[in-house]
């Protein structure tokens, strides 16, 4: 694994607890990597498990998917449903031959800015020991 | 024509010009382009009725009707409808930005063979893009035919293409143009109704007339009716076929209607041909 | 053009002077042949049916990069072809699905890719001594020692392979080779057609296709599309597996500032193949779609180019999931005409 | 299983007036091939056949039908679909019913009790199809293979399909009407085919995984013989953002792949439709058996067996495992 080699981590965070979580780590400038880019989606049960599937075609080295703690959703049951579902996709990456150390998912609720830190350091931990992500990445476009 | 010997591959081209003909979900919005190389303009030509496949790199191709007469200029006129993916791409485009042109394709208008006949256009909606460059030609060289009607209709008055020209046609006394929407509206003085029947009222007179209709299919399987009424012979009348197509040059297989290939035996057909494929009115 | 004998024993020497080029051959085993690149020094042993995927690949692949770009670029750059390649055991079939499709890349304009990779490739054909069950060339104009497409055939006689040499292609080849052949006598020459004889007489499918190139547009609404059809399940498995198909999708892909213009396989058994952008669908439902498979490949395009755009390899019949049949549908065609 | 009963009750069901046509299993056009019937009278019933080798799962066609656009004036004819079914055919009608995708006065569902059924391919190569139309039956500890005059015994595990060592409802769990009476079911075998898989390590799974999606040549019989893959607009013909490209490569085979075993998870019946159909022989099956193995033991859901029931993945517990959860 080339020395310099830093994971590129995609993170989906719930609009009502996780995505002000980590905005709460930042604003207690609590220390953690800044491989992960953020995409804020509106709920945990919102994020399609094709996305995850879609952000490892394009480079990424890890997913993270980040919603409330069950009973905290915003609407009532979304977070129920991405447990039930993406606990499905683990299972089916997992035997596909993906390393389990690439995707993670947390609950994070608005007031836990020290819990994201620690996500975010194993999420960048993890998928660095798993290495560059190669697996069905996209090539290249070459011929 | 083409220059490339790789048809593939397509022409650049600039947005001289572009403006909205029509607003809302589906709008139509007109592009005046032309090429960036100049070897490629030089020895561009094109027919009335043939087509071209405009695009963005990156996003894709899809094949549109050259809606300006050769007789107009070193220009190329692509008037689009807003649907997928490449055509919204293309509304994106503003003046100065870069499109891809590649063609022509497909055969033409025979308007060599209607010299010396009154040419009759029915046009319904976007359909009267593919019309344009005829009625152009057959202004440009009036003297050669023996007249020129016009019958053009739309849902509403803000569905119009091409409605400057229109006007000024209108008052031109000796071109009888009929604008038609389907409902009333107020200051519209032109006809309300659909287009086939506005064509029963026009009561065009089918000796020595060529009648060439362009539009969405159930407006054209009324008009082939009702110029049967009007006496009008099947070699008559010439339509164009219109089907989802990638390459353009024959190759790629699915814009056959029957045995015909929209792209390289269309998109024009004489609707005596046209009768025998049950599958171009499918 | 000359016709020559290699003794077996001398099969992988000849097959090692053939350096210079990729060779593909047929490997895998049971029904799963497939083409695949022969390694390094080894022979390939010529002992099947016909591979699963057409060598139809090897001209047309599946996915083809057209040029490549940079987004907001205006230079496109087409990748460069030289890389030649040898395909050692083509069946005649094969060989004579790529002489018909060659017609409908070269009308009026050539197809650049296709015929550039048409050059680079050698046919080196194995002539059929074990027909398959769902095999009917001899119906459509071919046979199991047809040399139509090729450009070398070598017919098994047990301890030597016949070879003919077809075009200027197939006399490098034997030029290439040498003194490892030696000149065919006559009696091996009738021990061949004998043998191609007999294999003929195996085939026990046959097509009457007479009269159903003008007739069949006649059937548009004949009810047996409706019956023949409805168990289609509208895959893509006979059109992509089919020798003579030749449609293609024309995608543009990108990934960050690269992209490229790529085509890949189409199947007219799919609705999105005529789905207009308004919804609107021609062929609306899969009868639609199988009355077209079949008027094209045995009227449309014997209307332009006069040849039948089916080799009878029987892929389609043997790899459809729900056993619509070719020859069963062309005979109640037949009898419907 | 009475083969005059089945013809008997199609023929009568077949005639009745509310009933649009009834779907089958008949002979093949050669060799051990059997193919769907499409059955719209009385008369037609009389080719129908039950044997061995009848492993189509019918029910994808209640699924499949395209409605053409109907000219103005005309009615939309809703008579029913009858269907012949096995024991995991059933499962996929009782699927939808749980799904919305059908209802159940829609279908006339004609329950056959399965005794197990033969793998075409095993057979084939064992057993090299001739141009003689060869027969197959049960016998009671195998199958006989009836061709061209003589008849040989096999015993059951040598043919028997892994689908049908696997099974564990080879008696129809919904039905209008039960032809003859239910077989008794057979202890299901261990699904070595996932367990070996799963005691790979990552890069040996992923090993296998990309060697098998690189043969796969995107043909979508797949997912069009799925009784349970019915979606009006597949997220893979979407352009309009193009999720998976058309391109053929094993990053976006693996892209399909996934998402079509995802897509089946808690509601894949086990009929080994795909795997059967797949014309580059990809072992489909072990994804989807692998995902249903984990609702079985994690979530104790099996999918298809009380058309009442909710559907796995729009429901949950409070007390899902999440475990795997930070």
């Amino acid at each position: 694994m080339s020395a310099n080699y830093e994971p590129n981590i995609v993170a989906f965070l719930c609009n009502w607890c996780s995505y002000a979580g980590a905005d709460l780590a930042g604003t207690s400038r609590a220390q953690h990597p800044s491989n992960v880019h953020v995409i804020r989606v509106m709920c945990s049960g919102r994020v399609n498990p094709l996305y995850v599937v879609n952000a490892l075609q394009q480079g990424a080295d890890g997913v993270l998917v980040s919603g409330c703690h069950p009973g905290d959703c915003h609407y009532m049951e979304g977070n129920y449903y991405a447990r039930r579902r993406l606990g499905m996709l683990k299972d089916l990456l997992e035997f596909a031959g993906v390393d389990p150390r690439r995707f993670h998912m947390s609950w994070v609720s608005a007031s836990e800015g020290h819990k994201w830190k620690e996500v975010v350091e194993k999420t960048v931990e993890d998928a660095r020991e798993a290495g560059p992500f190669e697996g069905f990445k996209r090539q290249q476009i070459d011929w | 024509m083409k220059t490339n010997e790789n048809p593939y591959i397509p022409f650049h081209a600039t947005v001289e010009d572009t403006w909205f003909e029509t607003g809302g979900e589906r709008a139509i919005k007109t592009f005046k382009v032309v090429f960036d190389d100049e070897e490629v303009r030089k020895n561009w030509s094109h027919r009335p009725g043939q087509c071209a496949m405009i695009g963005v790199l990156g996003v894709g191709e899809s094949m549109i009707s050259i809606s300006c007469s050769p007789t107009e200029g070193d220009f190329l006129r692509f008037s689009v409808m807003r649907m997928g993916k490449v055509t919204q791409a293309l509304h994106q485009l503003e003046a100065g930005d870069k499109m891809t042109v590649r063609g022509p394709y497909g055969n033409s208008f025979p308007l060599e063979e209607w010299e010396g006949k009154h040419v009759l256009t029915i046009g319904g909606g976007i359909g009267q893009a593919p019309m344009r460059p005829v009625v152009e030609y057959v202004k440009a060289n009036y003297e050669k035919y023996g007249g020129l009607t016009m019958i053009y209709g739309a849902r509403t008055s803000g569905d119009l293409c091409f409605k400057e020209e229109f006007e000024d046609m209108a008052r031109d006394d000796e071109l009888s143009c009929h604008l038609t929407i389907d409902i009333e509206e107020e200051q519209w003085d032109h006809n309300v109704g659909f287009v086939p029947q506005v064509l029963l009222d026009v009561k065009p007179s089918p000796d020595n007339t060529i009648a060439v209709t362009c539009g969405p299919p159930i407006m054209i399987r009324f008009v082939l009716e009702n110029l049967k009424k009007l006496g009008f012979e099947d070699d008559q009348i010439y339509t164009t076929l219109e089907n989802r197509m990638k390459c353009g040059i024959g190759k790629c297989g699915r814009c056959n209607a029957g045995n015909m290939y929209v792209c390289k035996d269309g998109p024009v057909f004489n609707y005596a041909t046209l009768k025998e494929i049950p599958e171009a009115f499918a | 053009m000359s016709a020559m004998l290699l003794n077996k024993e001398k099969w992988p020497d000849f097959v090692g002077k053939l350096t210079g080029k990729t060779l593909w051959a047929p490997q895998g085993e049971g029904e799963e042949m497939r083409f695949a690149p022969v390694a390094e020094g080894e022979a390939p042993a010529l002992e099947y049916g016909n591979t699963r995927v057409p060598p139809k690949q090897a001209v047309f692949p599946q996915t083809e990069t057209m040029f490549r770009f940079q987004l907001g670029d205006k230079e496109v750059e087409v990748p460069e072809l030289k890389e030649e390649a040898v395909l050692l055991g083509v069946r005649p079939c094969d060989a004579r699905s790529m002489a018909i499709v060659d017609h409908l890349f070269s009308w009026d304009e050539d197809d650049p890719y296709y015929f550039k990779r048409r050059e680079l490739v050698t046919l080196v054909g194995l002539a059929c001594s074990e027909p398959g069950l769902n095999c009917f060339c001899t119906s459509v104009g071919g046979g199991p020692g047809s040399t139509e497409g090729l450009d070398l055939l070598m017919t098994d006689l047990g301890e030597h392979y016949f070879l003919e040499a077809v075009t200027e292609k197939g006399e490098a080849l034997l030029k290439e080779a040498g003194d490892l052949i030696e000149e065919a006598g006559d009696d091996q020459v009738k021990e061949k057609d004998q043998l191609i004889e007999e294999t003929a007489g195996k085939i026990k499918r046959t097509v009457d296709h007479e009269g159903i190139p003008e007739g069949i547009p006649g059937l548009w609404e004949d009810k047996l599309w409706q019956s023949v059809s409805a168990s289609c399940l509208g895959c893509g498995t006979c059109t992509f597996l089919c020798p003579t198909c030749h449609c293609f999708d024309i995608q543009d892909e990108v990934e960050g500032f690269d992209a490229r213009r790529c085509r890949m396989w189409d199947s007219c058994m799919f609705s999105e193949y005529t789905l207009h952008t308004s919804g609107h669908n021609p062929r609306y439902t899969r009868r639609e779609r199988t009355r077209n498979r079949i008027n094209h490949k045995y009227s449309y395009f014997v209307d332009k180019f006069d040849v039948i755009a089916c080799v009878g390899c029987g892929r389609c019949v043997n790899l459809c999931p729900v056993n619509i049949d070719i020859v069963e549908i062309l005979k109640q065609v037949k009898e419907a005409l | 299983m009475d083969l005059d009963k089945l013809r008997e009750t199609a023929a009568e069901v077949a005639a009745r007036d509310d009933v649009k046509y009834l779907v089958g299993w008949k002979k093949g056009s050669y060799g051990y091939r059997v193919a769907p019937a499409f059955v719209e009278n009385a008369e037609g019933a009389a080719e129908l056949i039950f044997t061995p080798l009848c492993t189509a799962n019918l029910a994808t066609y209640l699924t499949l039908v395209e409605k053409l656009p109907l000219p103005r004036g005309q009615e939309p004819d809703d008579r029913k679909v009858a269907l012949l079914v096995k024991g995991c055919d059933s499962r996929a009608v009782a699927q939808l019913l749980v799904e919305k995708g059908i209802h159940r006065d829609e279908v006339v569902v004609i329950g056959c009790p399965c005794p197990g059924m033969v793998d075409p391919a095993v057979l084939a190569e064992k057993y090299p199809e001739t141009e003689e139309p060869a027969e197959l039956k049960w016998s009671d500890d195998g199958f006989i293979i009836a061709q061209n005059g003589e008849e040989t015994a096999v015993p059951r595990e040598e043919l028997l399909a892994e689908k049908c060592r696997l099974c564990r409802y080879p008696n129809p769990v919904v039905s209008d009407i039960m032809i003859g009476d239910p077989v008794e079911t057979w202890e299901p075998a261990e699904d070595e085919g996932v367990t070996e898989i799963e005691d790979k390590d990552v890069d040996g799974r992923w090993a296998y995984w990309q060697e098998q999606f690189s043969n796969c040549i995107r043909c979508y019989s797949c997912r069009n013989v799925c009784p349970l893959c019915y979606c009006q607009d597949c997220i893979l013909d979407r352009l309009n953002p193009t999720w998976v490209h058309r391109s053929v490569n094993f990053s976006e085979n693996t892209a399909f792949n996934i998402a079509r075993a995802f897509h089946l998870a808690g509601r894949c019946i086990e009929c080994g439709e795909c795997e059967r159909v797949c014309p580059a022989n990809i072992p489909l099956g072990k994804l989807n058996r692998k995902l249903a193995r984990e609702v079985r033991d994690k979530y104790g859901f099996e999918p298809g067996l009380d058309p009442e029931a909710e559907p796995f993945q729009a429901s949950y517990k409070p007390d899902d495992p999440e475990d795997f959860i930070l």
